[in-house]
């Protein structure tokens, strides 16, 4: 065993019911090294990473750790090797504050056996101010932004003191000016002489950050390269194993008659705030609106607003001509709005039903699926065999249960769903939300033959590159109101991250910003 | 309404409701359902009088209380945390098998399955007279409940430190919310919740043996309900011991001045139903909704 | 779903209930009894006659009711403890009415007393239903809470003002005979099965059998169901495909406790034709039982029923006839209840880890491209 | 012969009320005198409790399938049981503790229905109560509060006025289901209330609820008053005494009546005047009686007895 390498893995495997995760891994991680994983969903870099981290036994396999090889372990022994990670999913207690968060498992104490919650305060904020985290340890966790949480993630590795830091997808949720600022602590890990493992599915960022990557693909290690001698067509081509369109073409919008406008819209949010304060919209046919912003600065509430999940304090929303202002969901749904919701295993999906029963999941109460209170079963199934045939969902079996579809097909089912039937209006909501990059062409494709098909897009996204890609105008909200409009097209991405923290000329602070001058966290349809 | 004879009985009737929901509270807050309280109710109240039937001391029928407490919880902590059954069928089934399992072991023991022979009591707390008049002071203090009384009030302040002021109790509330992020840091997600299901096994186990002992036997079904209630005292408490604690009090208290106040104009059972009312009404108008521990009911 | 797991399906409650006869076994021997013996006089109580499965199918029948009141509720996420209360309300609501519309022929009093046995249980799970859907109280406290005053409320009414005149007991007088739904026995004879005329058997049964069909149907063929089980699984789901859950929870609790007030077609209308108080000792709770071994589904529930019936009835036989109290029979319905839910575990895990063997078959070896390094 | 012996010796079954046996009160005296019919007649016997309510019909029907020749049932709840099932098995004998008559109603000749003036034993406790009482205020804790009960309340209530028409008469009941007959921690509370506010006698009718109104009685060092069966056995000193009601008699009675073949149906109530009820003096009790009282208590029997006195039921 090699003294340069921090982690040594040799023929992992593991099984899981319905998915071969790992098949056969190795992989190599030098000592100081940043070291990506990149693939496709599913392809199994999570679980490679669990079981690195002893969350998950692997079936097969052996594994070493500074030379030295591990049995059987579990997340404990491998914190005492040196070993964190932050996970795709953040492990935080949102009960708690951020110093119980960081402690929890490994708590100072006082007077032999109490919390002594003031050595964790002061671990905390040393920890936060040496990397310039910039962390309150007393706030809750539910009161915090995605960013920051990742933040207490990083701590919580770096009080345990880690040597090897494991981050899951760490950029998926952050701004890019959040994204840079991740970078530079990574950067200073690196040369604190940490070694950083990071899993993406974002190549700027990997030729960006890494030193090598390996490339994964159906469970299996499609190879490794370093980041100076490859490209990020090499690495799409590795991953999909085929060539990806990594930029989708977009002809110029005929756009007509307007089909969404939205005046003077407010909402109050459960704390008794405005999470929403005048906005203005409007969004014509055959055109896409892309509204761009930090999360938490009422997207969330104004998509809730228009699809009738909120009610609306002031102001009013029209679709087509017709005044709709806190309409149900279902009266908005019959007047034509689909809605792609951003968080698709809360919000889109059943997943105790099967596919079929997902694809009418908001149509299902009308013709042909239902007719006087009665479900049509030959219709729901005929319906779920073209929607599967045309977006070629997998597996291919309308009665398969929806919770064992990929994160990536469960995205294209409601896509599927959404598409279908020709909306007025599509919501789309993070609609690549951590989907693979075969995924994302498929969805950027389809949202763009919709706009020319003629329906109105109202596209809200995390991501700027989709954004910038995609839309034919340009909102950028901040603390609950448009701060900055711009047409397609006429803006950098510069331009537009500045505008996303309430910088340069927009009108910045909106009641929603807490006096901490953070977004307040977003809050979930409480009506 | 005030009288300070009402107020005694309603501690005293409030007494196992508070060690019970003490006992539920340890358990959701590691994220296991327990509906189980009536039936560990049930078993602590029979150990604790065949225990004191054989030794004549009733403190070794506290003891045995809690045992057996912690043993039947022992089933719903295997069955639910490492069989991942449902929680609220293994409570179930425990609750039927308290039942069971009493009533046929009373009827081996003393050949009724209804009824225990009366057993030695517990002597109220006293110093000896004879230690003079602080003595007589104090004594006015602690012999004026019986001692198991004393034990609940002490303990809903020992169960609010360990939950609260604990690493212990960080895990535990940690695991009712997340067992996952616990698990990522190294604690053992299994063995929290055991602790949490096994701890609620001896509080309720004792509220059981004070129920008994303060009678001094053992009658079938006698807890009568009263684990149900002690669930609901849990979820009005939101989750907390001093919050759980006010409730029991709530219930004590209604169920007091309903034995106080009855024979008047009011028919026996309309007065009965003023707590379950009083509970209806309070948790639409007054509390709202309580939140329980986010991973309550999920197998981990 | 692969042939073995769905045979382990199968298996896996047949296979928990044999081994919580073996435990019951187990104890008997423990006792000084012969456990061979216990359980032929368990089994004869059961089934050593015409009379004796009669009375199995009529226990089994309440059981059904609020088996399924309990598991539908399930469906829409909802945990209806409240059975109890809601089949006193049901029985009370169908007894007055069976008291106040004497004049009216048997085709019309019997729909409505049915009907009435519906609507008082339905009722009575609306409040819950409707305190949880408008403030989010949660439903097991307000169901437990309601059997309580349900109980207090029958038991007022039926002591202080409906008691049979001159009588001691606390119960009404005789509903309507033309409320009575007729006894199974005659019936029966016609096709040559000799239930003898004592046998409480009613047509209640063909109700109850009725109401699995129901559930069923309303669960898996109606849009009301699917919006049900949409809200059961993921409730901002439901919301977001335009599903008023308020509305959904407050008609899954109407239809539980519509199932739970049926109990009255069977202890009312079928057997004692008057309100007895307290007539019922835990239906409702045994229904819960009764439930979640049936695994929630309709079918399942009356399977469930069946084997809580026949366990019931053998039970008195054996405390009649034999040394071993009834008791025992609790213990063995729970070291079922425990056996079959830990059984469903084992059997899942053997399941997975098949099907993961399965999954584990080399996959065609893709064109892996090699180190560019 | 009997029927269904076959070896000639009787069998009897007996079927317990809610409350079970145990209770050292209502079901226990019943067994009792199922015991001592067995000592006395050597009959052959069986008994049980039923679950649920179905279960009394079905468990009377069963004895009788097996050829039982006596069946006893053990509560008014039997009643409407009975009924059905006597009629069907004429050759079995049945008897009906607490029989509920309909008004005008004739008994088969197979089903003798055994009735127990029970205000009148409840009465002559009340006189004891109202005579023993220093404070003037006495108690009464019912179980389920139901009819049957409300009989022992006005018969205790009419006797302690008796003999004290100023004395006041605290009255509660444990609750309103069959669990109130077996909730002992509740019956103590009820007590030790009742006790706090100065009544210095409690008589209960509760089956073993009540035993929490006698341990309360024993801790707080007042009087009880027990009922059914002799319960002054149960805290010597602190039971004033018991309104026993002689169910075992009435069973060993009825047993007695099929073993000598004069067994017939029919309505019998028990009073003062058969020893069907009564009060109970023992060593357990004797210190608390003064001779006073009891000649007081003795001349209201008489008075009931020869009818001077009428005692009201409800
Ligand atoms: N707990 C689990 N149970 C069953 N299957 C699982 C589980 N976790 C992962 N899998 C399966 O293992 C495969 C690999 O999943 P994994 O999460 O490692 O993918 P990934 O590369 O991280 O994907 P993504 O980019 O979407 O995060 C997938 O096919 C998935 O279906
Ligand atoms: N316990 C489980 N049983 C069966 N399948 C599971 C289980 N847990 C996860 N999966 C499956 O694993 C797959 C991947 O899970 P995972 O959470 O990694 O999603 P994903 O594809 O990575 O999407 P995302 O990036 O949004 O997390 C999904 O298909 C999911 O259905
Ligand atoms: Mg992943
Ligand atoms: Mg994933």
């Amino acid at each position: 065993m090699s003294e340069r390498h921090a982690v040594q893995m040799r023929g992992i495997t593991k099984r899981y019911p319905r998915a071969l995760a790992n098949d056969r891994v190795d992989l190599d991680v030098e000592v100081g090294e940043v070291h990506a994983i990149v693939g496709e969903n599913g392809a199994g870099k999570s679980t490679i990473m669990k079981v690195l981290y002893g969350l998950t036994p692997p079936d097969e396999g052996s594994i070493s750790l500074w030379g030295k090889e591990l049995s059987g372990h579990r997340p404990a022994d491998a914190i005492r090797e040196g070993v964190g990670m932050v996970h795709q999913h953040f492990m935080l207690v949102d009960t708690l504050t951020v110093a119980e968060n960081v402690v929890l498992g490994a708590e100072p104490c006082s007077h032999g056996c109490l919390l002594d919650v003031a050595a964790a305060r002061e671990r905390v904020r040393q920890l936060s101010s040496e990397y310039g985290l910039s962390l309150d340890p007393d706030d809750l966790i539910e009161n915090l932004s995605v960013g920051l949480e990742q933040r207490v993630e990083i701590v919580k590795v770096l009080y345990r003191g880690a040597k090897i830091l494991i981050l899951d997808e760490p950029t998926g949720v952050l701004t890019p000016q959040e994204v840079r600022e991740l970078f530079v602590i990574l950067r200073a890990l690196r040369e604190a002489g940490r070694t950083i493992i990071f899993i993406t599915h974002k190549l700027e960022e990997v030729l960006e950050l890494a030193d090598r990557i390996t490339v994964m693909r159906d469970g299996r290690v499609a190879g490794v390269v370093s980041a100076a001698a490859t490209t990020k067509e090499e690495l799409a081509r590795m991953m999909v194993g085929r060539d990806v369109l990594l930029r989708v073409t977009r002809e110029e919008a005929r756009p007509g008659e307007p089909v969404l406008q939205v005046a003077g819209l407010s909402a109050i949010g459960r704390k008794g705030s405005h999470v929403l304060e005048g906005i203005d919209l409007e969004v014509r046919s055959g055109e896409i609106l892309g509204v761009a912003g930090v999360q938490g600065n009422g997207q969330t509430e104004l998509v809730e607003v228009i699809t009738g999940l909120r009610r609306a304090s002031a102001g009013s929303v029209t679709v087509c001509g017709r005044e709709t202002t806190n309409r149900s969901p279902r009266q908005m749904r019959d007047l034509g709005v689909a809605h792609i919701p951003e968080d698709r295993q809360a919000r889109g999906l059943v997943l105790g039903f099967t596919v079929a029963e997902n694809l009418i999941l908001g149509r299902h109460h009308r013709k042909p699926f239902s007719s006087r209170g009665l479900l049509s079963l030959d219709d729901i199934r005929t319906h779920a065999e073209r929607l599967i045939e045309e977006h070629d969902l997998r597996p291919r079996d309308p009665d398969g249960d929806a919770g064992h579809l990929s994160g990536g097909n469960q995205q294209k089912l409601i896509v599927a769903r959404e598409f279908d039937g020709g909306p007025a209006l599509l919501v789309a909501s993070q609609p690549t939300r951590g989907v693979d990059i075969g995924a994302i062409e498929f969805v950027h494709t389809s949202l763009l033959r919709m706009r020319d098909q003629g329906a109105a897009i109202l596209l809200i996204s995390a991501e700027l590159t989709e954004i910038m890609t995609l839309s034919d105008s340009i909102a950028v909200m901040y603390g609950g109101k448009i701060v900055a409009q711009f047409e397609g097209g006429a803006v950098g991405e510069e331009e537009l991250g500045v505008a996303m923290t309430g910088g340069a000329g927009a009108s910045a602070g909106g009641s929603a910003v807490r006096s901490d001058g953070r977004p307040p966290r977003h809050e979930m349809g409480a009506r | 309404m005030f009288e300070l004879a009402v107020l005694d009985s309603a501690l005293r009737m409030a007494t196992p409701l508070i060690l019970a929901s003490l006992g539920g509270l340890f358990s959701e807050r590691s994220g296991v359902v327990n509906i189980a309280l009536e039936g560990i109710l049930l078993t602590g109240a029979f150990a604790s009088i065949v225990a004191t039937y054989y030794t004549g001391n009733p403190w070794a029928g506290v003891f045995a209380g809690v045992f057996a407490g912690v043993l039947i919880s022992l089933i719903h902590a295997i069955v639910s945390i490492v069989f991942k059954a449902d929680q609220i069928v293994s409570g179930v089934a425990i609750n039927l098998l308290a039942m069971g399992l009493t009533q046929f072991l009373t009827w081996i023991v003393w050949g009724s399955s209804a009824n225990s022979p009366s057993v030695q009591g517990m002597a109220h707390w006293s110093l000896p007279e004879i230690w003079g008049p602080v003595a007589r002071g104090v004594n006015v203090v602690i012999s004026h409940y019986p001692p198991l009384v004393y034990v609940a009030l002490i303990l809903v302040a020992v169960s609010h430190v360990v939950l609260f002021r604990t690493p212990f109790g960080l895990r535990l509330r940690a695991t009712g919310e997340h067992p996952e992020a616990v698990d990522t840091l190294g604690v053992s997600v299994h063995a929290m919740r055991f602790a949490g299901v096994l701890l609620s096994g001896a509080f309720a186990g004792l509220g059981g043996a004070f129920l008994a002992l303060n009678t001094h036997q053992f009658v079938k079904n006698m807890s009568a309900g009263r684990g149900f209630i002690a669930l609901a005292a849990m979820i009005f408490g939101k989750w907390s011991p001093g919050g759980a604690l006010a409730a029991c009090l709530l219930f004590g208290y209604a169920e007091a001045v309903q034995m106080g106040f009855q024979g008047q104009a009011v028919p026996t059972q309309f007065v009965q139903m003023i707590p379950y009312v009083l509970t209806m009404v309070a948790l639409v108008g007054v509390i709202g909704r309580a939140r329980p521990p986010a991973a309550i009911g999920k197998p981990y | 779903m692969s042939r073995f797991a769905r045979l382990s399906q199968l298996l896996s409650p047949l296979v928990a209930v044999a081994a919580s006869f073996l435990v019951g076994g187990l104890v008997v021997v423990a006792i000084g009894e012969n456990p061979f013996h216990i359980y032929a006089i368990l089994f004869r109580g059961a089934f050593g006659s015409v009379d004796a499965i009669g009375l199995v199918l009529f226990n089994a029948v309440p059981l059904i009711f609020t088996g399924l009141a309990v598991a539908f509720a399930f469906r829409a996420g909802l945990f209806n403890i409240g059975g109890e209360g809601q089949l006193y309300i049901g029985a009370f609501v169908c007894t007055l009415a069976g008291l106040a519309f004497g004049g009216l022929p048997a085709l019309v009093l019997i729909p409505l007393l049915i009907l009435a046995s519906a609507a008082g249980g339905a009722l009575w799970a609306a409040v819950p239903g409707f305190l949880k859907a408008r403030f989010g109280v949660h439903e097991v406290i307000n169901t437990i809470m309601m059997n309580f005053i349900a109980v207090g409320l029958t038991s007022y009414f039926v002591i202080n003002m409906l008691r049979e005149p001159g009588q001691m007991t606390p119960q009404t007088s005789e509903i309507a005979f033309a409320g009575h739904l007729p006894r199974l026995a005659d019936s029966l004879s016609l096709i040559g099965i000799p239930l003898p005329q004592a046998n409480p058997l009613n047509f209640s049964l063909v109700l109850a059998l009725g109401a699995v069909l129901l559930a069923w149907y309303i669960l898996y063929r109606t849009t009301l169901g699917y919006e049900i089980r949409a809200v059961g699984m993921n409730a901002k789901a439901a919301e977001y495909a335009g599903i008023n859950v308020r509305r959904t929870l407050v008609m899954a609790m109407v239809l539980s406790g519509a199932f739970a007030g049926l109990v009255a077609t069977n202890e009312i209308m079928g057997f004692r034709h008057r309100f007895l108080d307290n007539f019922s000792s835990g239906l409702g709770f045994m229904g819960i039982a009764v439930a979640l071994l049936g695994k929630n589904t309709p079918l399942g529930v009356l399977l469930a029923a069946l084997l809580f019936a026949v366990l019931n009835t053998g039970a008195l036989e054996i405390d009649i006839f034999t040394d071993v109290p009834r008791e025992l029979i609790l213990v063995l319905q729970a070291v079922t209840i425990i056996l079959v839910v830990v059984g469903n575990e084992v059997f899942a895990r053997r399941v997975a880890a098949r099907e993961g063997r399965a999954a584990g078959v080399p996959l065609p070896v893709t064109e892996a491209s090699g180190e560019t390094k | 012969d009997q029927p269904g012996s076959t070896d000639g010796t009787l069998k009897v079954g007996m079927v317990f009320d809610v409350g079970g046996k145990g209770d050292k009160s209502f079901n226990d005296s019943a067994y009792r005198g199922l015991l001592h019919a067995a000592d006395q007649f050597g009959v052959e016997h069986t008994e049980f409790e039923p679950g649920q309510d179905a279960d009394r019909e079905t468990g009377l029907r069963k004895l009788a399938q097996a050829r039982y020749d006596v069946v006893i049932g053990v509560g008014f709840l039997f009643s409407d049981a009975m009924r059905k099932v006597a009629a069907d098995y004429p050759d079995v004998k049945f008897a009906c503790i607490d029989f509920d008559p309909r008004p005008g109603e004739t008994l088969p000749d197979n089903l003798a229905g055994l009735r127990f003036r029970e205000e009148e034993g409840s009465f002559l406790v009340g006189v004891i109560a109202g005579f023993f009482s220093e404070t003037g205020r006495i108690g009464f804790i019912g179980g389920m509060d139901i009819p049957l009960i409300h009989k022992f309340e006005a018969g205790y209530i009419a006797g302690a006025k008796y003999a004290n028409p100023a004395v006041s008469v605290t009255v509660a009941y444990t609750g309103t289901t069959p669990q109130a007959f077996a909730d002992p921690a509740k019956g103590k509370e009820l007590a030790l209330l009742q006790y706090r506010r100065g009544v210095d006698v409690i008589y209960h009718a509760a089956g073993s609820t009540g035993n929490g109104v006698i341990e309360a009685a024993r801790e707080v060092d007042r009087q009880a008053i027990g009922v059914d069966s002799n319960q002054n056995y149960m805290a010597p000193g602190n039971v004033l005494t018991s309104m026993v009601k002689r169910v075992d008699n009435a069973v060993l009675m009825t047993v007695r009546s099929v073993v000598e073949g004069n067994f017939h149906g029919g309505l019998r109530e028990f009073g003062l005047a058969d020893d069907g009820v009564g009060y109970a003096v023992d060593e357990y009790n004797e210190d608390l009686l003064t001779d006073e009282m009891l000649a007081f208590v003795e001349d209201a029997r008489q008075a009931i007895i020869e009818g001077t006195v009428s005692v009201p039921k409800e």
